[in-house]
């Protein structure tokens, strides 16, 4: 597959400096005026607007730092990874509209994917042509996958699939879905579980939307009532698969939305501005208490960009990550669900006479506040976190030692 | 609903009225105001000349409290206490029969020529405002421009109202629009906690039966420590809450402000961690705790979000 | 015994609003002003004056409101004695220097004592004769009291205790410990736990004092050695006196300290009064900053007295108190902690050139932060209330219902 | 301690340092100094030509936190940046050598004749001030009035310093103090944090051992979630530090306001939590929280308590 590059894109040998400066002046320049949350021009960008931002920054060499070349990537480090994420997080462009491929199944079958399925899966998914979504929650079982029901009987060369998902996000318009299944009885608990990459397109799959607190339809269940696939399908064997991903997803937990906390600090400023733009929100930063609170969240902001810096360095460095994943993602979590509120009583204060700015602010960050609720649920609720932190960071002791 | 007056309790009121919402809820917006007011929850504080059980303020916060726990999407607070504010006027009449309904706007005047944070104002008939010069105003809505404001609750939003022809339909003198202001802080302390307690008792439910590793959730120190603290600021608001309804050592009547304020950021509390303990199913439209937490927010911006509690604050600076 | 009575306490028949209105002539008249926390002339009163006037606030007939009469008690009400405590809180008098023996060993001696001791005991408690301290607490056991080591061993008439206690509050000047033993071995866990009132002169027993984090010296270890008292020194029969002794326990926490939400209301205005008192502070409650958190504060006042108030009526009504003294102390106990660090905050501002009612606050202030540390410690931990709350009130599954 | 600056890292220091203030303690206030001066602490950044290490502020770090997880009683943070700013005069020499030992009064200034949060006054030589002009001046202590402050801490006052008949022994110009102030929001969130951190090791380990119930204490989830928090707040708090060591992407040097406002509260919070995690222990004299609770309050009250996130939040939106 022939992907058309960007001539522009610096060799990598020149130093993060350049890559920064580059990737810095072409995200400027190319992302559309509508398409910030920011601008007073923004209108909520469709979904094949997102795509093609999203391919045209893979072809400008802002994407898929860290895949091999030999899939489609560039072959670069973590440094240039964070390099790059800075300066996205940096502009009020839209989320991924393609997280699971890229941060989720792309990942996962980097590591446990036969060649072939590599070839096939990772450069299409690099370049927007394919969207996955992820099989692993149910109904009844959350992160407790000793209760996984959805079973996967093999069939010759095939597998037959039977089961429901709940959770799938973007399975509407998923080509693919990283499914997480089991090929024994819910008797044998952690034991049998086995992946697979299902197209979508399947027949037996029907997917029901779920409307998500913030308004939108992102989420859905996903039912499979007789799921035919061959077993090329199949991503390592049953359990080599899951444990594989597992580690995958710790590492990833560390290095993935690296962009986050530059992005608060760009919604802090977006929500400071709008205040300036309007006569009367500007009266309340001169306030002392949102004055104090700012200064909280920027306190929280550089504690964060540490947090990532520090991964960054270390992982550079040869160092495990293990468990400290959790560190980041609780810290960012926790403070930006607090912001989330504070920006909410900012916005409050917005009435049809303010100012278009304001006006932005308001639609921006309430939608942001509801939508934050969930920050502290997904990819492991504070609860897990903290478990993990005081099991895997702390090894705090829950029996006697002896 | 036949009662006689002697030995009425307020408590007795929330069965009834919780009766009548339920009822209320499967109707539309006229027909819920006719079982509503049917019940005699539109009138229970109007004057008996009105149709009317001239009760006191004590005995419609039950009945707010219960349309708080079953998220009635009506403006009964607004309603009731209008019908008590016109006194003998013949328009008391009219919303004590359910005939007409009012809303509030609780922000802006008809000085400003301008109001806001009016709920449910496309479907009713009047709203009251400041006049801006320390009393009220009925408005006819129909001399009114009204503007749906979504961004909080896109299904149950609130209104800005331009009053340029606004036509009066009957003034509220000071003492009583200032009495009226100091009853809608009670009431909307009661219906916000309200909220918060069902919330709570639904996610201590589905806490209790949702399994996880062969236990229920509630096993979970970290669950039932939060549960706890949820349920602990929810009977703070209740404590304060009722402690408006008597004077003060002195015989004075207490302020409202302390009560409201910390109502509201409690129950905003209780709302947000419910939705956080329900995971991923709070987060849907399915489960209603995320209507309660917008009914919340809506108040709570319609006091200036943080406001309220500053202006507290500088009241009791003042006052030392 | 008799007590000389002040002849113009109020007939309880007057009703409560007479009773406040005596109270508060009574306390505004007597407390000296060198004991008012507030004052500028504060100096800290030694024990007799702290005993003095304690014993002259129950010869005014403001103090044993809802003892016995035969027990040198006022014998009246939970809502007498709720107007005193209101009276009480409102000015910054010392904290009691009798509370083991009015809170703790008083109300249980009242429920297991014989007559003969109850006559002992009892009004030589309320008129400030005794101090009594507490022996619950051991050093390896804290709140589990299955660990409890001190034993009592029966000899004749007589009874052999042997351990150690720590946390002993005011062991240095009481005249008897309320002293819990086992009877068994520490294998027998809650069985055989029995009852003591000790004298402190008895020979064997030795305290050794705690320094506190606030500098004071009010805790200490004490030492049972070979301590041989008579079996009239006994509470109750073994597990029948400590049981019921938990029950009063839990009444006490609902009932005893009501005066804590007037004196954090109190303490409330001596800190805005001392800003107000000084140019540079006062610029501090212009602050929107300050204003919002003494706006918070003002609400949970209000929120803290509701809840004192409400367990009256609803004693008053009958209603059995339960588990509900819970709420109150721990939410005193947050809201009061939280207050203690605003207020620290607000005195860091004090300097040598600071008003007089400045410099008072800053020393007041930031004792009582150090001091409120142990506030979401003593009378059951923050996580014990919690715990207490979810099993107890909550009535919260642990397991399965089946 | 022999090195050669090529392969010298920073957290070796550490090692080294916490050896030299261990010996330290054990001594009186001059010998203290003696060997923390042999020990090239107290030179650490000071020119070589003063007899210092001429090594940078990367390198006072770990020392500094060290000094905080053992709760020194010492000015080491004030003498060795004293030393940096004094750059090629004799006094420096002296600082570096632990031959005269200096603090620093965080607040007031020379031209207003008055200054306070000085650390150790009653033990130093001298002691930096601002000019009041941009500067700083070093100060003979023996002129100056010193006014113990016991009320945050007893044991280790801090001290408030009349200036009127001040002798200035040497002046700081303006850049040099600016950059000097910087280097000590570094070295003061380090210290705050290093307290934090010993405070929570020692505090893990007592929920470890600590039996109830015939497990250890640290089995309950609410302590586990409770010390998960503490050690994510002192990561933060560390990692901010840390960050504050490079420029930015730019290549400017970044503000240190909102690292060492994050840093104190958070060490506070981290401190608070230990002593009520120790229970009745850590309410008392003789468990050492406290004292790392107290040194952070001095610090807090230095910069104003909460002043400082003001200031930092001012500082943002202006910066907008």
């Amino acid at each position: 597959m022939h992907i058309q590059k960007n001539p522009a894109i610096p060799d990598a040998a020149a130093g993060p400096a350049a890559y920064r400066q580059y990737a810095r002046q072409w995200l400027g320049a190319n992302l559309p005026e509508h398409m910030r949350a920011d601008s007073v021009n923004y209108r909520a960008p469709s979904l094949d607007e997102c795509r093609d931002w999203e391919a045209s920054m893979y072809d400008a060499g802002l994407a898929g730092m860290t895949w091999p070349k030999a899939y489609g990537g560039l072959g670069l480090t973590l440094r240039e990874h964070l390099v790059v994420n800075k300066e996205v997080g940096a502009l009020a462009m839209p989320e991924s509209v393609s997280s699971i491929g890229k941060e989720l199944a792309g990942p996962i079958i980097q590591t446990v994917g036969t060649e072939e399925q590599k070839h096939l899966f990772l450069p299409r998914i690099l370049a927007m042509q394919d969207y996955w979504c992820q099989g692993f929650s149910e109904p009844d079982a959350g992160s407790d996958l000793a209760r996984l029901r959805t079973k996967a009987v093999p069939e010759g060369d095939s597998w037959r699939i039977n089961g429901q998902k709940i959770w799938t996000s973007g399975a509407a318009k998923a080509r693919y879905c990283l499914l997480l299944t089991r090929t024994g009885t819910v008797a044998d608990k952690h034991r049998g579980l086995l992946m697979f990459a299902v197209p979508m397109d399947t027949p037996g799959i029907r997917v029901v939307p779920i409307k998500s607190i913030d308004g939108k339809e992102s989420f859905a269940e996903v039912f499979f009532d007789n799921v035919v696939v061959p077993d090329s399908a199949r991503l390592g064997a049953p359990d080599e698969g899951w444990n594989a991903a597992i580690r995958v997803l710790s590492i990833e937990r560390a290095t993935n939305r690296m962009y986050r906390a530059w992005r608060f600090d760009c919604e802090l400023r977006q929500l400071v501005a709008a205040c300036k733009s309007d006569p009367q929100l500007a009266r309340l930063l001169g306030d002392g208490s949102y004055q104090r609170r700012i200064g909280d969240v920027v306190g929280e902001i550089d504690a964060l960009k540490g947090l990532v810096e520090r991964t960054v360095s270390r992982m550079m460095a040869g160092d495990k990550i293990g468990a400290r994943g959790s560190l980041t993602k609780l810290y960012w979590s926790e403070c930006h669900q607090a912001f989330a509120g504070l920006a909410l009583s900012v916005v409050s204060h917005v009435n049809p006479r303010s100012s278009a700015l304001a006006q932005r602010a308001r639609q921006h960050f309430t939608t942001a506040y509801f939508y934050s609720r969930a920050e502290t649920i997904y990819a492991g609720t504070t609860e897990v976190q903290l478990d993990i932190i005081a099991q895997r960071i702390m090894n705090l002791p829950k029996d006697l030692q002896r | 609903m036949s009662m006689s007056d002697n030995d009425l309790k307020p408590e007795e009121f929330a069965q009834a009225a919780a009766e009548a919402i339920k009822d209320a809820q499967t109707r539309g917006f006229r027909d819920a105001g006719q079982v509503l007011a049917t019940a005699g929850l539109c009138g229970v504080c109007a004057l008996e000349d009105a149709g009317g059980l001239a009760l006191g303020i004590e005995f419609a916060l039950p009945i707010v409290a219960e349309a708080g726990k079953l998220r009635l999407h009506w403006p009964l607070l607004e309603t009731l206490l209008i019908a008590k504010a016109l006194g003998d006027s013949p328009l008391a009449a009219q919303l004590a029969s359910g005939e007409r309904v009012a809303t509030w706007a609780m922000q802006g005047s008809l000085k400003d020529k301008w109001a806001g944070h009016a709920r449910y104002a496309k479907d009713c008939d009047w709203v009251l405002v400041a006049d801006g010069q320390g009393g009220g105003a009925l408005l006819d809505l129909g001399s009114v421009e009204v503007q749906d404001d979504t961004a909080l609750d896109p299904e149950h939003p609130q209104s800005w109202l331009t009053l340029d022809s606004a036509k009066v339909l009957a003034a509220v003198d000071a003492p009583t629009f200032a009495a009226l202001q100091r009853d809608s802080h009670i009431l909307i302390a009661a219906l916000v906690n309200g909220a918060a307690e069902a919330a709570l008792l639904t996610t201590a439910e589905y806490m209790s039966t949702r399994v996880q590793f062969g236990r229920p959730l509630s096993a979970k120190q970290a669950v039932r420590h939060l549960l706890a603290r949820m349920r602990l600021l929810q009977e703070a608001s209740n404590a304060g809450i009722q402690r408006l309804l008597d004077t003060d050592e002195d015989g004075r009547i207490r302020g409202t402000q302390p009560v409201l304020a910390n109502a509201l950021a409690n129950a905003a509390f209780v709302l947000e961690k419910s939705i956080h303990l329900h995971g991923g199913m709070g987060f849907t439209w399915e489960v209603p705790l995320h209507y309660a937490l917008r009914e919340v927010r809506k108040f709570d911006a319609a006091f200036g979000s943080g406001a309220l509690a500053q202006q507290v604050g500088r009241d009791y600076i003042q006052s030392v």
